[in-house]
């Protein structure tokens, strides 16, 4: 049981990680937005996972479900904001190739 | 640990009064105050990590905020 | 030119300052905490409250504490006051 | 044992969060540098999540909410103010 | 250690209070020399005890309260002060239409 | 901050929240004696509740519903009730802001009668502070 | 009494339900007093924020009593969703092999928490990202996109969440 | 009867809020100051009632808030000195309110935040724990931040924020230095701070010296010493009237009597020594840019610190003779400084013109205001047989050991009869407009003055003229009963010597008052106007102050 929430703390580590990685090496808002969001909202529900195996389900699981609920529901949220913001705002989005005349 | 996350703040405290653009300087300001908290925090100061986070995160923040909308965006020269 | 002896000038006595801080102070005072002692130790019975900082915030020094509302009322009065619209 | 995994998570955990100090500081868009304080937030919670399982003090856990939440607030305020920048400026 | 870079803290947060010549800049100074000194506050408390000082069972060696309260009643007064010193922002916004420190000060000079 | 700015997603989702973080605010106010928070940061909880909400409907519909004139008066009656709650002390328990209620066992969760009131009213005063600094700040921009 | 304040006391109490939920969820406390404490403040929030909480036009049955059975399940099946689009990030993070663009299509979802649910597991779900949400209109930033044509590119992007989210709400 | 320091407090600050309350339900503006005015006289009769106890049978008023004892909680102390401060401020503030009451502009917030300004200040007088001290420093100078940018004028606005950074950087120190109290010995009650932190009990000398320059360099600011009075002119000058006289006339005192508090229990004699020189300099070098002012109010700004320095370099000295004068001149300083301010602000009233060079042959219109503002002048100026003269004298003959110090003192008074010669031209030249073709002032454009600006006036004057008159009675009265000490020095004021002395400093003044109306002079004051401190130097040399007090009381 131990072995498996070692295992889920270190997801979440290994996804924090990627996570900056990315948000380091993508060029532009919209790239490190995708990475960030996604793998920092991963990050966290591996190790509350793993705290919640850890601990058992007493009062303490109780409050760290209702955290991560809480970032269910915001941390998308907030990425959406950022980038829709980024979108008013027009930045482009970074292309592979040169954008051609259609779309 | 502590005195890690307090070299970050102080780099952080740096670069809120370096920043040209007063709204990067509040941004900065933020994360400050966040990593302030966090030690309060790691230094078995709850309430105190609470009203930290709540004032430097949510209200003064927010005030900054405001006040920089309403003048002008770019520090002076 | 004017500007750079000026930062200069702040420089310095921001280190003077430094220096004077890194001797004037002591970290390994040994500590006396007679008052804190009594707080941990009794505060519990003498108001009821679990939470120690709270027990101080609003039983042992409660005075303090209004003042604290005092000055928030007033700055929330004159910010009122000040950005009122004629 | 488990103590010593924990803090190594949030040792883990706050080099992390260096990388997303560059970007707050680096950043060329103010948005980069939203992203970069989002990601500390989630970050910083979760190492006050684990640093009260390893205190062993279920009550600190307030904090990590009362974080969250006001990270949220001030995350929405200035990007609410990026976007007003247009009628301003 | 953590003293000494408390103190370096404080020190920054003063030099941008002097040197910054943006208003805005100077509050933020500011804020930083209230937290700077919060901070000691807090570290003064933390040498003694491992756990903070709320009584649950079974817990006895807790940090000193004392200065967490009043640094609770600091905290309140820091944020006063910001609010008061952006309201006379905006309204010296208002005024000069400029927020550069001297030239305010040319300004009210010429007046 | 007109209409057409306004995200959707942002509004349904703080609509939905709101109320949870007011609650919140208030859990932490009155569980101030037992766990961290207290009064000011559950004030301050409730004052960035309602600050969301600004942020995410508009301060004119926000004010429509918490109106300041309201808020004004709650924070100069609380305020006054914390100095008339002293005087009773003085009366009660001979001196100021002495605690009035009898102190019961700790094994019982809500004990501390009076530190729970002082909480309660030094909570609801700095929201409504917080919130009245807020929307003053905000004002001048809307003409 | 008018139809009008039957809502408005229907909404208030539908309110304090769902708050006296979070009081519990928050104190974890069982004890009578912090339960009618929980609910006073409940009530008083609910008296203030119904409106706000619920919309006065929201009216259908399911819009305001989703599904629970399928509701509880539904965070499990998104957290399964997070997990593989993380590891979908993986390789694009390592490779940066990407090829973005802005796609656009449109929902059949009707109620407003459904629709923003849809937007927000978007945001969550492999290399996309919702920008902006105009009634049943979305915009979405797709990291690896497959096609820019707006049928195809909703029904690969939605998947199963909208049929999920129509059955717990509308 | 021990409840009265706790009333002292709750009092004003009750009237304040429930100003604030009442006036939700729009009620009519007499009663607002009904309340204020009754609240105000309420203090002074409970004040009054503690006077026989405090004085004659020397008793000290202790309260302990919330029935914790000392070291636990927070109680207030209510001995001489607090009592003597507390009834100066109670009577100051009742002037500056009757002063106040005729205005029309005022609206209830004025009244607001005047009580809170009150409350702060007795609050700074009469607690005893060192944290306390600072939240009521804290509430008296947000009122007196927001009542100097009362007017909403630009420069009162600018003054206001400046005098706020400068104000909260002091309170900051300050804060560090409580810090560094509590570490060294856990305890904040100032009996506590007494007995624990010195020296011989385990403090390590540097420690000690660095807590207490934090310490009175954080409240210095507010009581404005050399380094640190740069905001005050602006301040106290752009403040509406009625507030200028009672920051003028009470409120940096307030903050010298909380050092002088300090110092003493606290023990650092060092640190005393040290006041003589500051106070001296403060003395004499404000009266240079005091010369050179052509607004009224800010040439009696710059003359409040010009007369702290007296204040100040008297409690240098430390003998009992000198405290004793340096507590005389303080209560004599508080009556005809607010006597000058309300002259002024009569003057500005009635003329709406507040540059001296553009006003002249008042006297013929307002001689009532002229001869108020006369009485202030040679009182300030040490005229006999006004008070001023009297307090002087006290700190002259005190000084007299120390030949430098007296000397700078002596400079300073010259440069003080000579300012007012300047402030009295307004008065009775003749056509000095007329010569330097500056304004458009023309003299029927006079207001009436109404009763209500004149009585307080009326009352200042006599009390200068009385406390002049009965020198030796005072001045034991304050040593015995307030400060505790026999006054081991015959006391013989009027003595042609002295009278001498202050007719010669009369006649140099009158002959440098010649020298700057020349206009090689005039061309100096105008250089001089234009050399004043931005707010960026004005911070800078707080940091500097703080970095010389310490490395003075490191060499001493």
């Amino acid at each position: 049981m131990r072995l498996i929430a070692y295992f889920f703390l270190g997801m979440g580590v290994f996804f924090a990680t990627f996570g900056n990685i990315g948000m380091l090496r993508f060029p532009d808002v919209y790239t490190r937005l995708q990475a960030s969001s996604k793998c920092g909202i991963t990050s966290i529900i591996s190790i509350f996972i793993g705290l919640i195996i850890l601990e058992g389900l007493n009062s303490v699981a109780l409050r760290i479900t209702v955290i991560t609920i809480f970032f269910l529901i915001t941390s998308p949220v907030s990425s959406h904001i950022i980038g829709r913001s980024a979108y008013e705002e027009g930045i482009l989005p970074w292309r592979k190739e040169k954008p051609k005349d259609k779309q | 640990m502590i005195i890690f996350i307090l070299i970050l703040t102080i780099i952080m405290a740096i670069f809120a009064l370096q920043f040209k653009n007063l709204l990067n300087a509040v941004i900065v300001l933020a994360v400050f105050s966040l990593l302030l908290s966090l030690i309060f925090y790691l230094l078995h100061a709850p309430d105190v990590a609470i009203a930290e986070a709540a004032v430097g995160a949510g209200v003064a923040t927010t005030l900054f905020v405001v006040v920089i909308g309403k003048t002008k965006r770019k520090e002076n020269e | 030119m004017n500007r750079w002896i000026k930062n200069i000038l702040v420089l310095s006595v921001i280190i003077a300052l430094g220096i004077i801080f890194f001797y004037g102070f002591n970290a390994h005072l040994p500590s006396k905490l007679a008052v804190s002692n009594h707080y941990i130790t009794e505060g519990e019975k003498e108001t009821g409250a679990i939470n120690i900082v709270s027990s101080i915030y609003l039983g042992y020094r409660a005075f303090d504490t209004l003042g604290e509302t005092i000055v928030l009322l007033i700055t929330v009065s004159s910010v009122v006051f000040l950005l009122k619209k004629n | 044992m488990d103590i010593n995994i924990l803090e190594t998570v949030i040792i883990f955990l706050s080099i992390n969060s260096l990388i997303s100090l560059y970007r707050v500081i680096k950043g060329p868009t103010p948005q980069d540098r939203l992203i970069g304080l989002n990601l500390i937030v989630a970050q910083v919670t979760a190492i006050m999540v684990i640093a009260s399982v390893n205190f062993r003090r279920p009550i600190y856990l307030d904090v990590a909410l009362v974080y969250a939440i006001l990270g949220y607030i001030s995350i929405i305020a200035i990007s609410k103010y990026l976007k007003g920048r247009k009628l301003h400026e | 250690m953590e003293f000494y870079l408390t103190f370096l803290l404080f020190l920054i947060g003063v030099w941008g209070m002097i040197t910054k010549e943006n208003l805005i800049k100077k509050i933020m100074g500011l804020n930083i020399v209230d937290s700077a000194i919060v901070l000691f506050f807090i570290l003064i408390g933390h040498r003694q005890g491992s756990t903070a000082p709320i009584m649950e069972k079974g817990i006895k060696d807790v940090v000193d309260p004392l200065p967490q309260a009043l640094m609770l009643t600091a905290i309140v007064i820091g944020i006063c002060l910001t609010a008061l010193a952006l309201a006379l922002v905006l309204k010296i916004d208002k005024k000069y239409h400029t927020l550069n420190i001297s030239q305010i000060e040319k300004l009210s000079q010429n007046e | 901050m007109e209409k057409g700015e306004r995200s959707e997603i942002v509004s349904i989702i703080s609509r939905k929240l709101v109320p949870y973080i007011l609650l919140f605010g208030l859990y932490l106010i009155s569980y101030g004696h037992l766990s961290p928070g207290g009064g000011f940061q559950g004030g301050v909880v409730l004052g960035a509740g309602i600050i969301l909400l600004c942020l995410s409907h508009g301060i004119f519909l926000t004010e429509k519903k918490f109106p300041l004139e309201k808020i004004a008066f709650l924070e100069a009656f609380m305020i006054t009730i914390f100095i008339l709650l002293g005087i009773v002390g003085l009366i009660i328990a001979k001196s100021f802001l002495g605690n009035i209620f009898p102190l019961k066992k700790i094994e019982e969760v809500p004990t501390a009668g009076f530190v729970f009131l002082l909480n309660l009213v030094i909570g609801l005063k700095v929201g409504a502070g917080i919130i009245l600094i807020f929307y003053s700040l905000c004002e001048r921009s809307e003409k | 009494m008018d139809i009008h304040q039957k809502w408005r006391i229907i909404r208030i109490l539908l309110t304090t339900g769902y708050l006296i939920i979070g009081w519990l969820v928050f104190t974890g406390n069982f004890s009578p007093f912090s339960l009618s404490i929980g609910f006073l403040f409940s009530f008083i929030i609910a008296v203030f924020t119904y409106d706000i909480f619920i919309e006065k036009e929201e009216v259908a049955r399911r819009a305001l009593l989703p599904r629970i059975s399928l509701l509880l399940i539904y965070p499990f099946f998104l957290i399964f969703k997070i997990y593989l689009a993380s590891f979908k990030m993986v390789p694009a993070v390592l490779t940066e092999k990407i090829d973005p663009r802005i796609v656009h299509f449109r929902t059949r979802l009707k109620s407003d928490m459904a629709r923003v649910l849809l937007a927000n597991s978007i945001t969550l779900t492999p290399g996309t990202l919702t920008l902006d949400l105009n009634n049943d209109h979305l915009i979405v930033h797709w990291l690896n996109a497959k096609t820019i044509h707006s049928h195809y590119a909703g029904k690969l992007i939605k998947g199963y969440f909208e049929i999920w989210l129509k059955k717990i709400w509308i | 009867m021990n409840n009265i320091p706790l009333f002292l407090i709750i009092i004003p600050l009750f009237t304040a809020c429930l100003i604030l309350l009442i006036n939700f339900l729009k009620v009519p503006s007499i009663l607002t100051k009904l309340i204020s005015l009754s609240s105000i006289i309420t203090i002074l009769i409970l004040i009054g009632f503690s006077t026989l106890n405090i004085l004659i049978k020397k008793q000290i008023f202790i309260y302990n808030l919330g029935g914790w004892k000392e070291p636990l909680g927070i109680s207030l102390h209510m001995d001489g000195l607090a009592w003597f401060s507390s009834l100066l401020g109670i009577i100051i503030t009742l002037f500056g309110l009757i002063y106040s009451l005729k205005e029309k502009n005022y609206s209830f917030k004025f009244y607001f935040f005047f009580f809170i300004l009150l409350s702060g200040m007795q609050g700074v007088i009469l607690t005893n724990d060192i944290f306390n001290m600072f939240v009521f420093f804290e509430i008296l100078s947000i009122a007196s931040y927001i009542l100097i940018a009362y007017s909403r004028e630009n420069k009162a606005i600018k003054a206001s924020f400046d005098y706020l950074l400068i104000s909260s950087l002091g309170m900051s120190l300050f804060l560090l230095g409580i810090g560094f109290i509590y570490q060294g010995c856990g305890s904040l009650s100032l009996t506590g701070v007494g007995k624990n932190f010195n020296i011989a009990n385990g403090i390590p000398p540097s420690m000690f010296q660095l807590a207490v320059s934090l310490i009175v360099v954080g409240i210095g600011i507010k009581a404005a010493f050399i380094p640190l009075y740069s905001w005050l002119p602006d301040a106290h000058a752009y403040a509406p009237t009625p507030i200028s006289a009672i920051l003028s006339g009470i409120m940096i005192k307030i903050s010298f009597l909380a050092i002088w508090r300090i110092i003493h229990i606290l023990e650092a004699i060092n640190f005393q020594h040290f006041f003589l020189w500051i106070g001296s300099l403060t003395a004499l070098i404000p009266v240079i840019w005091a010369l050179s002012q052509t607004d009224i109010k800010k040439l009696l700004a710059y003359h409040s610190i010009s007369q702290m320095g007296f204040i100040i370099a008297s409690f240098g000295a430390g003998s009992s003779l000198s405290l004793t004068g340096s507590l005389y001149h303080l209560f004599n300083h508080a009556f005809f400084k607010s006597l000058l301010f309300f002259s002024a602000g009569a003057v500005i009233y009635a003329t709406g013109i507040r540059d001296l060079r553009k006003l002249s042959e008042l006297y013929k219109k307002i001689p009532s205001i002229a001869i108020t503002s006369l009485i202030g002048a040679l009182s300030i100026s040490g005229i006999p047989p006004f008070n001023g003269f009297v307090s002087k004298i006290l700190i002259t003959t005190s000084l007299k050991e120390y030949p430098l110090p007296s000397f700078l003192i002596f400079l300073a008074g010259i440069g003080t009869v000579a300012s007012f010669t300047k402030l009295m031209m307004i008065f009775f030249n003749r056509e000095k407009a007329i010569q330097e073709n500056l304004g458009n002032f023309s003299p029927n454009k006079i207001k009436k003055i109404p009763k209500a600006l004149i009585y307080p006036l009326i009352f200042l004057s006599i009390i200068c003229l009385l406390s002049g008159i009965f020198p030796s009675r005072i001045a034991q009265g304050i040593s015995n009963f307030i400060l505790l000490k026999d006054l081991a020095y015959p006391l013989k004021v009027y003595s042609p010597s002295n009278i001498g002395k202050s007719l010669t400093i009369l006649g140099l003044g009158i002959f440098l008052y010649l020298l700057i109306s020349t206009k090689r002079g005039k061309q100096i004051s105008l250089a001089l106007r234009k050399r004043e401190l931005g707010l960026n130097n004005s911070l800078l040399l707080v940091l500097a102050g703080l970095v010389v007090f310490i490395i003075f009381m490191k060499v001493l």
